[in-house]
């Protein structure tokens, strides 16, 4: 199978697609962006292909065995991935307390080390016994954090700084070493994890053995530039998100890509070719990093944050541009006893009226309106874009994805296809 | 009721309320001049604001142990203080208060959590000139604050460590919230947490030094607010000051204060004296509760 | 509601409804000649930009973040339809902004009738009066096309003395709130003399007059507060909220630019005559000094502040400019220099009409206030 | 073969701004007066015509920039009191006034006998003359130029500029060089003019060549220098455009594109059309930014601002008053926003243009404040995208290469991947 990829070298998150013959996506993988791109790409497209192998798994014994059999197949290898990172993590910590921890204080800190990592891999074991799989983030850093601080809250007291100290150096060292976590890293394990079912067991030997030659890849994105790619594989991101957009929605003229460091609004035509464009940057108000820094302000989660917000039945007017600013508005206003919801709605709808200048200076929304990157995983921010279109430019076919976060890396994906057929 | 005797000190308290916390101070000023009783800080979190404005206030009158006062000066926000007998605005008493602390000072570099500001003043504390930073928080206090949480350091410690550092290491992004961005990326290239402490005290410091050029400022410059006791902020400033401009401009030395965080409060508690025997008030305008 | 709030100009579209078969002129700041509108048949009024209160979507599409911020409102204000009951605009040459912004009106309002109006900057009787007059007539000319009743003598005579009046009330307004500020605070007069810009100027005397008399029976009490001049908002208007915030911050503003074109000549204009020429006569030698207008005399920027300190009794003055506007911050420095050479104690910041946020300006209007309460009388 | 002739028009250009800025630095002590006014409805055959020397602030301003002096200059205003809002030409040159007022090649700057204010399309000049006479305190003439806005000088505007020309500001040449009005030598140096606005046309126009001989742009704002300030009209300038025409046609005749710092640029990709003036602080490398993608600017409005002349208008020696109020109110700078959209779209279509790109610069709203309704009526008159980019003048502070960089690239992306289209 000769497939090509596409890689999004984002500021806050790298991804990769995988397109088969066919042009049809055969994997995806993200990762959070660090300062060693070629690691984060690296990472990306592991993930990328672990993806694909599963879909082409899938595509061979689905039909006799089932999904569900590769369902619990694939948690088992998530488990056995992040226990792997999870191990690696607990050593780079143990040998960080041996430099930087006082002598009186090592040991305890050590044992609290052990138990909470015997923690996490017993909760861990046992939530991978439950039917459903938990929801949570993307990012090892982020969920291998709260797992930790969580049960170092339980048990540390007083210790807890230290460990939360130690926990913070080592998460950069694990992101930043280059771990095996490959599809024939940890498929074995997995495949024992969940008792080497026959109807499976020799597909997956004979996934492990198949070819995926990766005829061309194109690189885009906010690094793109530091890609170690030739030119003619770099393509610019505003092309491969309006690709990308009409590749998900052939009839999309009109495409919002909100990330964490920059906006943009694009026009296409019937082919998917750019035809304007408006960018903002270099300031957060108006990115996803705005809608970040309010959820450290009010310590949510992301994920948590749109659907608190989406409650507020009247949203207020903040009056703050700057990020840093609208922070503090919201703490004012929250000490004035104003509606947490509606203060939040107002913030989502903030952030909304920028793009929507942004969409008016690239020409106006057109059907159909597609909404990408990150952002457009925020409920409320979806809801605020959907009324403040339809009061300006009427009703619009808004289209959203939950793949949408790949758009530019499907965009670069499919430029990777026309380079291969040359 | 009860009114001063001749020649009894004049007890005065000033409020500073800021957008992270809230500074009080109580002054005696008589005959020999004037003496601090009492200062106190409560930072506001996010607690309601006029909580916060008692507790600091009642804690520096206990600490003074003033049963009653002639005049309280709020400044900052504290505009509707119910108690305070007069408002005086941040610049007029950062002025004051810096000169009170710093008699050669002819200007302030006030920096607190969302603000910054140059004040050229003469040397009776009259404003004469100023520069503040516009709507946008880079090289603010509250950015500052930012990236030592991330960085997990606590904030005394934020001088002290930026003081070791020996390869300063620039950030690059203008923006207080996208630089946590390039901060990520440092710490992630192994770059020690002083030498990146230290490149974002010489990012602010560059705009904080600007912003006193701006005002063509010389002699001594007062550092005031409170990002004025740290001592790597204060080292940034102090180089950036002698070198960029060397030779195109007057020199100018920065002095900080241990009280310079309660320049403000100060300058509101001496203004407030000094208005109680300009226009011959009389009377206590405030009395404790255990005394009424 | 406000008037001045109505963002839909509610009473320009009643009036219409009222009279059918009349139509509505409007203006962009500073100045144009509402006589001439007057006397055409048309209803003038007055577009000052958005305020605050209008969410920027389209508006912004037309103009990058370094212009100000009055002709991206005003785009708004057109594009959602708000503006759709005027049948003329005009466009004085207040600016290059405005000026511009006239060529994109014919571009985007094909069906308006739009006239960029040059102001008077030669004052030579002959040469700029004879151009003038040749502006003026062919601006009655092009209005009368618009609403069918071209102005004879008579309409423009009657026009000038309802303008005469218009000018004479607000001079009066201004004389009152010099004397007692307290009375007349500048946030009431202003939103009164916003409302004038879009009603009837009968309507508006009616008002002003009833306002007048209020402020007489309840003469409020004098504060201890400085007496400010704010200069330099002639164009873009300063959102109600920053005016308030300068009173509330211990100033009581005893002059200012506001919505400078109703008080742009100086004195009544005679009817006696011909009218055209008397208005061309005022235009050229009876118009107030403003950024706008070429200053001919060698050190008149240098007086103009010390002029007008002495004429409203002021302590100092607040230069207010709309960020990005050319005219106002270019003269600014002329204008403090000149202040400052005559010991008036000047600031200045820049907003713009939605700003929100008045923290920054409060601290620095009531510094002011403070140092001039602190040290007025002792150096 | 053709660098030795490129390297006349080049060479002959350098030595006449130098010699003309040495002129001035002489001039308090030869006693010839100097008139300071400005690109935009410049007379500098009138002036010449009384023995005076025109200086043009625009002209040290962009220098200033070119030469990376701008930025402190700016900041010396900023500090005078000048805000960070307004237009960076005025505040570079009165920084540069405050520091010691050296041009940009290191002479003396005179002081103005007169300045001579033709108020053409820009509203900031009046403030900037203003400014001027604060610290001069010499006479001042204000030539009011009405502005095109109904798309054509009304013939009583005509009459209203040439009264002004006849009675206000001839008397007043008159009264500070001590010498006549002289028509018959204005009409000598009106002759030369039209004769360098022929050569200059002949020169632009080659641009409708495959590939183009010239940029219109990076190139071309040399190519106009010398008749946008001091130059028309004189022999000097009549010289320098016989010679540069005569390159240029040499290489038509061979097909060679222009000569680019970057080496010459024969093969041709992309053909560009650019509205607004180009920034002067990384003017070098915001070529280069065109260049490396292989992209040749074959029109520009930008060379319009001191006169468009390829409408066919040209100095006409037989009404000299008449001419100069027509050249006066027809530069770029003053037409109407519909009339510029005209000039782009009949531009993108004259010279087979592949896209556009529209400079904004924060400096100036004469050009900037209405660009992008300009961009969008371009876009739909044209079927073609547009790409806009956004700079100054002369503040350092307001190029960020990696942006327009980004912007170009993506911009000239797109075009390439329609053509690839239109081709399969
Ligand atoms: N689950 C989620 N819920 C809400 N917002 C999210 C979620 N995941 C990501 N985001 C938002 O998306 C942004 C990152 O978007 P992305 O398109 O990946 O940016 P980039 O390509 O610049 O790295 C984050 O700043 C965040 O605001
Ligand atoms: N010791 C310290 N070192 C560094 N920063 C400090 C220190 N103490 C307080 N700060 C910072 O000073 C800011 C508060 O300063 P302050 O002048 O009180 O501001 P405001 O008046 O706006 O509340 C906060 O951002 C806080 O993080
Ligand atoms: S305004 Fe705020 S969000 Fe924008 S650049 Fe400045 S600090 Fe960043
Ligand atoms: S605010 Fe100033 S720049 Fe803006 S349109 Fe008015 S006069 Fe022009
Ligand atoms: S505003 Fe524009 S035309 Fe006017 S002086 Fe500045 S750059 Fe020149």
């Amino acid at each position: 199978m000769r497939c090509v990829v596409g890689v999004d070298l984002g500021s806050t998150t790298t991804k990769a697609v995988i397109l088969d013959e066919q042009r049809n996506v055969l994997g995806r993988g993200i990762t959070n962006s660090r300062s060693n791109y070629d690691l984060a790409v690296d990472v990306a497209r592991t993930e990328a292909f672990v993806a694909a192998r599963f879909e082409l798994l899938r595509r061979r014994v689905a039909g006799v065995a089932g999904v569900a059999v590769l369902e619990r197949l694939f948690r088992a290898f998530r488990l056995e991935q992040m226990l792997y990172e999870f191990k690696r993590l607990h050593a780079l910590m143990e040998e960080e307390c041996g430099r930087s921890v006082p002598p009186e204080r090592r040991r305890e800190t050590i044992e609290a080390v052990t138990e909470i990592f015997r923690r996490i891999e017993a909760e861990e074991s046992a939530a991978f016994a439950q039917p459903e799989a938990p929801r949570r983030s993307d990012f090892f850093r982020d969920f291998a954090g709260s797992s930790f601080t969580r049960i170092a809250e339980e048990i540390a007291g007083p210790g807890f700084d230290r460990l939360q100290g130690l926990f913070d150096k080592c998460i950069i060292l694990v992101e930043n070493e280059p771990l095996a976590l490959g599809f024939r890293d940890h498929i074995g394990a997995a495949l024992a994890r969940i008792g080497r079912p026959p109807e499976v067991a020799s597909a997956v030997n004979e996934a492990v053995n198949e070819e995926i030659p990766e005829i061309a890849t194109v690189g885009t994105g906010y690094g793109r530039a530091r890609l170690p790619f030739p030119k003619e594989q770099i393509r610019s991101e505003i092309l491969c998100h309006g690709l990308g957009a009409h590749a998900m929605f052939p009839d999309t003229r009109t495409v919002l890509d909100i990330g964490g460091q920059d906006t943009k609004a694009i026009q296409v035509d019937a082919g998917g070719i750019v035809t304007s464009f408006q960018m903002n940057d270099r300031c957060a108000a108006g990115c996803g990093r705005y809608l970040g820094y309010i959820a450290d302000e009010m310590n949510l989660g992301l994920h948590e944050l749109g659907p608190l917000a989406e409650r507020g039945t009247r949203p207020t007017r903040i009056n703050s541009t700057c990020t840093v600013f609208a922070g503090a508005e919201l703490r004012d206003r929250l000490s004035l006893g104003e509606k947490r919801e509606d203060i939040l709605a107002g913030l989502h709808r903030a952030i909304m009226l920028r793009a929507m200048s942004l969409l008016a200076r690239s020409g106006g929304v057109f059907d159909e309106f597609t909404f990408t990157g990150g952002v457009a995983r925020n409920p409320a921010a979806v809801r605020a874009l959907r009324a403040l279109v339809s009061d300006s430019y009427g009703e619009r076919v808004l289209n959203i994805s939950p793949d949408s976060i790949y758009t530019g890396a499907l965009g670069a994906a499919l430029f990777a296809g026309k380079v291969a057929e040359r | 009721m009860s009114t001063t005797k001749a020649g009894a000190p004049v007890l005065t308290a000033g409020i500073d309320v800021g957008s992270s916390a809230v500074k009080a101070v109580v002054l005696a000023s008589g005959e020999g001049g004037e003496k601090i009783l009492s200062h106190a800080a409560v930072r506001i979190r996010k607690r309601e604001i006029s909580v916060v404005i008692d507790q600091a206030f009642e804690t520096a009158v206990e600490m003074a142990g003033a049963n009653e006062l002639h005049y309280v000066a709020s400044t900052g926000e504290g505009e509707d203080i119910p108690y305070a007998t007069g408002h005086f605005y941040g610049m007029t008493t950062h002025a004051r208060g810096a000169l009170f602390l710093e008699p050669r000072a002819r200007s302030v570099l006030d920096v607190g959590a969302l603000h910054a500001r140059a004040v050229a003043m003469n040397g009776r504390g009259r404003v004469l000139n100023y520069k503040m930073t516009s709507q946008c928080a880079s090289g603010s206090g509250q950015f500052l604050a930012n990236i030592a949480r991330y960085l997990g350091v606590s904030q005394e410690d934020i001088g002290p460590l930026s003081a070791q550092s020996a390869a300063p290491e620039m950030v690059s992004s203008v923006c207080a919230v996208l630089a946590e961005t390039d901060v990520i990326n440092m710490v992630s290239r192994g770059i020690s947490t002083p030498d990146i402490l230290r490149g974002i005290h010489d990012s602010m410091a560059g705009r904080f030094v600007r912003l006193l050029r701006s005002l063509d400022v010389e002699g001594v410059a007062f550092f005031s607010g409170g990002l004025a006791g740290d001592v790597g902020l204060q080292a940034a400033i102090r180089d950036a000051l002698s070198s960029e401009f060397l030779g195109k401009t007057a020199p100018v030395e920065l002095v900080s204060h241990p009280l310079s965080v309660f320049a403000g409060a100060l300058g509101a508690a001496l203004w407030g004296a000094f208005r109680y025997r300009k226009l011959d008030l009389g009377g206590a305008a405030w009395t404790s509760k255990a005394t009424a | 509601m406000r008037v001045c709030d109505d963002l839909d100009f509610g009473i320009a579209r009643e009036w219409l409804a009222e009279n059918p078969g009349r139509k509505a002129c409007g203006y962009l700041p500073v100045y144009a000649p509402k006589e001439v509108i007057l006397a055409s048949g048309l209803l003038p009024v007055g577009i000052h930009g958005g305020g605050d209160r209008l969410e920027i979507i389209r508006g912004d599409a037309f103009y990058q973040s370094y212009i100000c911020h009055l002709p991206r409102s005003v785009i708004e204000l057109a594009q959602t339809g708000r503006l759709d009951f005027l049948s003329a605009l005009l466009f004085p040459s207040t600016c290059d902004v405005i000026r511009n912004l006239s060529g994109m009106w014919k571009v985007m309002y094909p069906d308006v009738v739009v006239r960029y109006l040059d102001l008077p900057q030669v004052t030579g009787t002959e040469t700029g009066g004879l151009f003038w007059e040749g502006e003026m007539r062919g601006l009655l000319r092009d209005l009368g096309a618009v609403s069918g009743r071209p102005a004879g003598e008579d309409d423009i005579r009657q026009a000038i003395r309802l303008c005469n009046s218009l000018r004479s009330m607000v001079r009066e307004l201004y004389r009152v709130r010099r004397e007692r500020p307290w009375a007349v605070p500048t946030e009431e007069l202003y939103s009164l003399l916003r409302a004038a810009e879009v009603v009837p100027v009968e309507t508006f005397l009616d008002k002003a007059r009833a306002y007048l008399a209020a402020a007489e029976e309840q003469p409020g009490a004098r504060k201890d507060k400085s007496r400010v001049i704010v200069a330099g908002a002639f164009c873009e208007q300063p959102p109600l909220g920053l005016i308030k915030t300068i009173e509330r911050a211990g100033c009581y503003i005893v002059d200012d630019d506001f919505l400078l074109g109703n008080r742009f000549l100086m004195s009544d204009v005679p009817t006696d005559g011909d009218p055209v020429r008397q208005l061309t006569n005022a235009l050229l030698h009876d118009t107030v000094r403003s950024p706008v207008l070429f200053e001919a005399s060698q050190d008149g920027k240098r007086r103009l502040m010390k002029e007008r300190v002495e004429a409203a009794r002021a302590d100092g003055i607040i230069f207010a400019a709309a960020s990005f506007c050319d005219p106002a911050l270019l003269d600014r420095p002329m204008l403090r220099a000149g202040a400052e050479a005559d010991a008036i104690p000047c600031i200045a910041f820049q907003f713009s009409e939605n700003t929100g946020q008045f923290q920054q300006f409060r601290e620095q209007a009531g510094t002011f206030a403070d140092s001039i309460k602190l040290w007025g009388d002792n150096e | 073969m053709t660098a030795p002739l490129k390297d006349r028009s080049m060479e002959l250009q350098k030595q006449m701004i130098a010699a003309h800025y040495k002129r001035l630095e002489e001039a308090p002590n030869t006693g010839e007066p100097v008139v300071y006014t400005f690109v935009p409805g410049n007379l500098t055959e009138l002036i010449r015509s009384f023995d005076a020397l025109p200086l043009l602030p625009e002209i040290n301003a962009l220098q200033s920039g070119m030469r990376g002096k701008s930025g402190d200059y700016i900041s010396v205003a900023e500090k005078a009191g000048h805000s960070e809002d307004v237009c960076t030409y005025v505040k570079c040159d009165i920084g540069m006034l405050k520091s010691g007022n050296i041009s940009p090649i290191g002479t003396r700057l005179p002081k103005p006998d007169l300045l001579l204010l033709s108020y053409t399309g820009c509203y900031t000049f009046m403030k900037w003359f203003e400014l001027l006479r604060e610290e001069y305190h010499c006479p001042t003439v204000f030539l009011h130029i009405p502005y095109q806005g109904e798309g054509r000088i009304a013939p009583e505007h005509r009459e209203y500029v040439v009264r002004q020309i006849r009675d206000d500001l001839i008397p007043a040449l008159e009264r500070i060089t001590g010498r006549r009005y002289d028509e018959d030598r204005l009409k000598e140096s009106l002759k030369l003019s039209a004769s360098s606005e022929d050569d200059l046309v002949a020169v632009l126009e080659s641009a409708k060549h495959r590939p183009s001989p010239i940029d219109a742009y990076f190139g071309a704002v040399y190519y106009v220098g010398p008749i946008f300030s001091a130059f028309r009209g004189t022999p000097e300038g009549s010289e320098y455009y016989g010679s540069l025409r005569e390159e240029v046609e040499q290489r038509v005749a061979l097909k060679l594109g222009p000569v680019t710092p970057e080496g010459p640029l024969d093969d041709q990709r992309y053909r560009l059309v650019v509205e607004g003036p180009p920034n002067w602080t990384s003017f070098r490398q915001f070529w280069k930014m065109f260049t490396d993608e292989q992209a040749v600017v074959v029109a520009s409005t930008y060379t319009k601002v001191g006169g468009v002349y390829d409408d066919g208008f040209r100095h006409d020696a037989a009404d000299p008053l008449g001419t100069m109020a027509d050249y006066c109110g027809g530069c770029y700078t003053n037409l109407n926003l519909p009339g510029r959209i005209d000039m782009l779209v009949n531009y993108i279509r004259d010279y087979e243009a592949d896209g556009f790109v529209i400079n904004s610069v924060k400096s100036c709203n004469s050009f900037s404040a209405g660009q992008l309704l300009m961009l969008r009526e371009v876009e739909k008159r044209t079927g073609l995208p547009g790409a806009f980019i956004e700079s100054d003048l002369v503040d350092p502070r307001y190029f960020s290469a990696a942006n327009i960089k980004n912007r170009l690239e993506s911009y000239l992306q797109m075009l390439e991947s329609r053509r690839s289209r239109a081709r399969s």
